[in-house]
């Protein structure tokens, strides 16, 4: 019986190796690769087509709405007539835009997101490369995101994109070091950049309580700032001032249209998509089972169920919250969340060298919650208004 | 603590999220080409033409006085008047649109040709079922299109359409008492013969 | 022709571009980049040396390669601070332009 | 001498010689990380992935969006330059190129280049940072010093002074 849950879980693996077995030796390394690539390929787009409708309906129901109904089941074929109605659009590039530039924007973007799915494991053996220095990766790949933001929004020769991409970028490098000092305590505590090795550090079990580093106090911080800071990164609400539809009315995307704004779209979700993969990896166990007994459940069925998870947190939370200001955005990235990171580095130190049992917790659990209680009443402090001044605007 | 109400706001949202699985009266959404709202007496859409009887062409009310065409303010209206002439609703001979054109299009609904007629002759319409292919062709609406009965504007407008069918019966009286030579009344009270352009009126509510 | 031999010819052109950049260009921006063009293709060096010298497990290469780029990055910042200012203060970034050391 | 080097150190040059090269400063900076790309590539080529991965989170994410910053907010839109470069091009090209032919010349006539590749050495993360914590750690520090008043620094030069503008 356990053979079948093994076989079962090694199943896309296994299949992978029987498709090797037709190639000549030496050609096995290339077309291992290129098994593994188009499955990403073709998996996380199926899976961005089923997010786009999962969000609609949830956002939907949040407004004690329906969301799309029509097409198909449910409207679960709705993003089938989105992409359709994308490709059949008029592709209008702006006639003063630059046309290189303007081109390679989203095709950068796209492959930059793809690129991010590499060192993610989404199952017990199956990841495309398990590189040494694996989280490292991810956050390189995601710096080449901001440039893809600059090169859409500059290229395009419009104010709105310009400021958008001005916003986007401000915000995704203010967050981008809460982001990975919050994934340091993960790597201090795991001792490796493979995202592999992060996983399996977090196997076994005490009692049925998972040992997931979500489950400690500095992992539980680290967890919930990767988030925050996941949410700002993928400029999602309520971060989403690069959008800010009221304001600059799309931001750096305004001049793109039918195939390529649908890239575009593609690579945000997929930014999401890849970063919550990277907070599952990092502190939800990976593709572990939440308990001892449901491990004969596919370890790959795990990690895509804690992925919708995740989503469904991301569309709760841009169904409930409010835009942030720009100022508030940016007192929360460098007066909250980056004084907690790094906090919470000190704290998985003494974490590491205390020994284990109730005094550990203890300690620690004070050690967190002591600075974010006297940050967030610096946070909430009523600011003193005062007239503003104008540089240039006089 | 700084995510407090943060927190209130997810509950509420996760309240109206699980709610609306539970509670059918939280999605007010209508489903609107099955299901509909019970049409209201003082909606108006676009404009129509009023005619009494069974023929839309005789029974027109419009005397083709292009008082409408000028007080439109956005200018959607086209009448060119005939050369012959019709008795009208109360029985005089007079002119009759042999033209009527409005841009349904360029029409904003103001309902001032209604207020300027001094023939109960146009009226609003509340149907909003108006897509078409073509928005140039499609959206000009002519004299055939734009003719209703007089049970439709019942049907639409019970209230409004009793008073000004008594103020026209009223008239029609007051011609007749004028005029004892004149024969039959020309137009018939309504009637019941069918009428082809005639909606299901009220709508289905759900 | 060795490999070796390869990276450090590939090496020494990005050094002569970023030269020729820096010397060359009159945009300020553009000639501090070519400078980090040049920090660039020595990094190049010293991680193709450490791949083929005698003791890679020593690291050396890899760490002298750790340190430049974070000194490159310090080194950018600041560069393009002072440009900032300079621009603030004579109102252009052309190197031609820029030839008076008074106030 | 593989085709993968030749691929890689061809769109290495060709970026760097466009960012030398092109008219639009914004263009120059984008053909530029083109070649930083091509480096950091090389770099993980040759299996140092730690630094080659550094190098695009530094010089890709950091230092373009730094540069192309500070080229738009030193742009004056609707001046057309003569030309972009400086008025002696021509010595500066000759130096350049006499610099690159005593460079190919010295690696040509060398005998120590004729290396064989020695095995890959297993360069783990690990491994780096117990360099940078045991032998290399005064420099680690040192790095983190400067660094700071780097930032520090930028800050200060860069920030307006309001008083003297009023």
């Amino acid at each position: 019986m356990t053979q079948v849950f093994v076989q079962l879980d090694q199943i896309f693996v296994i299949v992978k190796y029987w498709l090797l077995g037709f190639v000549p030796a030496g050609w096995q390394p290339l077309v291992s690769a290129i098994v593994s690539v188009v499955t990403v390929v073709i998996a996380f787009p199926a899976l961005f087509a089923l997010v786009t409708w999962f969000e609609r309906k949830g956002l939907g129901r949040m407004q004690n709405r329906y969301g799309p109904n029509r097409a198909g089941p449910a409207g679960l074929f709705q993003p089938i007539a989105d992409a359709i109605k994308s490709l059949t659009k008029e592709d209008i590039v702006p006639l003063a835009a630059d046309h290189v530039v303007h081109f390679l924007a989203p095709v950068l973007l796209v492959t930059a997101a793809f690129l991010a799915y590499a060192v993610i494991p989404v199952g017990r053996n199956m990841i495309v490369v398990n590189l040494n220095a694996g989280v490292l990766f991810f956050f390189a790949v995601g710096s080449v995101v901001e440039l893809s933001v600059f090169m859409a929004g500059w290229s395009s020769r419009s104010k709105y994109s310009l400021l958008g991409a001005m916003r986007a970028i401000a915000q995704m490098i203010s967050y981008e070091v809460p982001l990975v000092l919050a994934s340091v305590v993960v790597i201090m505590q795991a001792g490796s950049l493979s995202t592999v090795a992060i996983v399996e550090r977090q196997a076994g079990y005490t009692g049925i309580w998972p040992h997931w580093f979500v489950f400690t106090p500095w992992g539980f911080v680290g967890f919930a700032l990767f988030m925050i800071a996941a949410t700002a990164e993928s400029n999602r609400s309520p971060f989403d001032l690069p959008e800010g539809e009221s304001e600059i009315i799309a931001g750096y995307y305004i001049e793109y249209s039918g195939f390529k704004f649908a890239l575009f779209f593609l690579g945000e979700y997929l930014g999401m998509m890849a970063t919550s993969g990277m907070a599952i990896t990092l502190f939800l166990g990976g593709w572990a089972a939440p308990f001892p007994f449901l491990a004969w459940i596919p370890s790959y069925v795990w990690f895509f169920l804690k992925l919708l998870a995740l989503i469904f947190g991301f569309i709760w939370i841009r169904g409930t919250l409010p835009r942030l200001r720009m100022d508030q955005l940016m007192n929360f990235a460098w007066e909250f969340i980056l004084p907690m990171a790094l906090f919470n580095m000190l704290v998985a130190g003494v974490w590491h060298f205390m020994p284990p049992g109730i005094p550990r917790w203890l300690v620690c659990i004070a050690m967190v919650a002591t600075p974010c209680i006297l940050l967030s009443m610096r946070l909430k402090r009523k600011k003193k208004l005062q007239l503003r001044t104008y540089q240039f605007a006089e | 603590m700084v995510g407090e109400g943060i927190l209130k706001g997810l509950a509420e949202t996760a309240r109206n999220f699980f709610g609306s699985y539970v509670s059918k009266e939280r999605l007010t959404t209508v489903q609107y080409p099955e299901q509909r709202l019970p049409r209201i007496e003082a909606a108006r859409s676009f404009p129509f033409l009023v005619y009494d009887g069974s023929d839309w062409q005789q029974g027109m009310r419009c005397v083709g006085c292009q008082i409408c065409e000028k007080e439109c303010p956005p200018k959607c209206i086209l009448i060119e008047k005939s050369k012959d002439k019709k008795p009208d609703a109360v029985g005089k001979q007079q002119f009759y649109p042999a033209v009527f054109d409005i841009d349904i299009s360029v029409c904003m609904s103001c309902q001032i040709c209604v207020e300027v007629c001094p023939f109960d002759a146009i009226k609003m319409d509340v149907d909003v079922d108006l897509p078409t292919d073509n928005r140039f062709a499609g959206l000009l609406l002519d004299k055939q299109q734009l003719a209703k009965s007089n049970e439709y504007y019942h049907g639409i407008h019970p209230t409004e359409a009793a008073a000004v069918d008594a103020a026209l019966a009223a008239e029609r009286a007051k011609a007749q008492a004028k005029k004892p030579a004149a024969a039959t009344p020309p137009a018939a009270p309504p009637s019941a013969a069918p009428v082809p352009e005639a909606q299901p009126v009220g709508g289905e509510s759900k | 022709m060795s490999s070796l031999q390869g990276y450090l010819l590939l090496s020494a052109l990005l050094f002569a571009v970023g030269l020729a950049g820096a010397l060359t260009r009159r945009n300020a921006i553009l000639v501090l980049i070519g400078i980090e063009l040049m920090l660039n293709s020595a990094n190049l060096n010293f991680i193709a040396f450490w791949r083929y010298g005698p003791a890679p497990a020593a690291l050396t290469g890899i760490m002298f390669a750790i340190f430049s780029i974070g000194i490159a990055a310090a080194e950018a910042a600041v560069g393009l601070a002072i440009i900032l200012a300079a621009y603030r203060h004579s109102g252009t970034t052309d190197l031609d332009e820029m030839n008076s050391l008074k106030g | 001498m593989t085709a993968s080097f030749l691929i890689l150190a061809l769109l290495t040059v060709a970026g760097t010689a466009a960012a030398m090269g092109l008219r639009n400063a914004v263009h120059c900076v984008l053909a530029l990380t083109l070649g930083f790309a091509g480096i950091a590539a090389l770099y993980l080529q040759l299996g140092a992935q730690f630094v080659g991965l550094a190098q695009i989170m530094v010089y890709v994410g950091a230092v373009a969006i730094l540069a192309v910053f500070a080229i738009m907010m030193t742009h004056k839109p609707g001046q057309a330059e003569a030309s972009v470069f400086s008025s002696h091009w021509i010595a500066g090209g000759v130096v350049a190129a006499a610099v690159f032919a005593v460079l190919a010349w010295a690696i040509a006539s060398s005998e120590a280049v004729f290396q064989l590749l020695p095995p890959q050495p297993d360069v783990t993360v690990q491994k780096i940072g117990d360099a940078l914590m045991h032998r290399f750690v005064l420099p680690l520090e040192i790095m983190g010093l400067l660094l700071t008043a780097a930032l520090i620094g930028a800050v200060v030069i860069a920030m307006d002074r309001k008083e003297e503008t009023k």
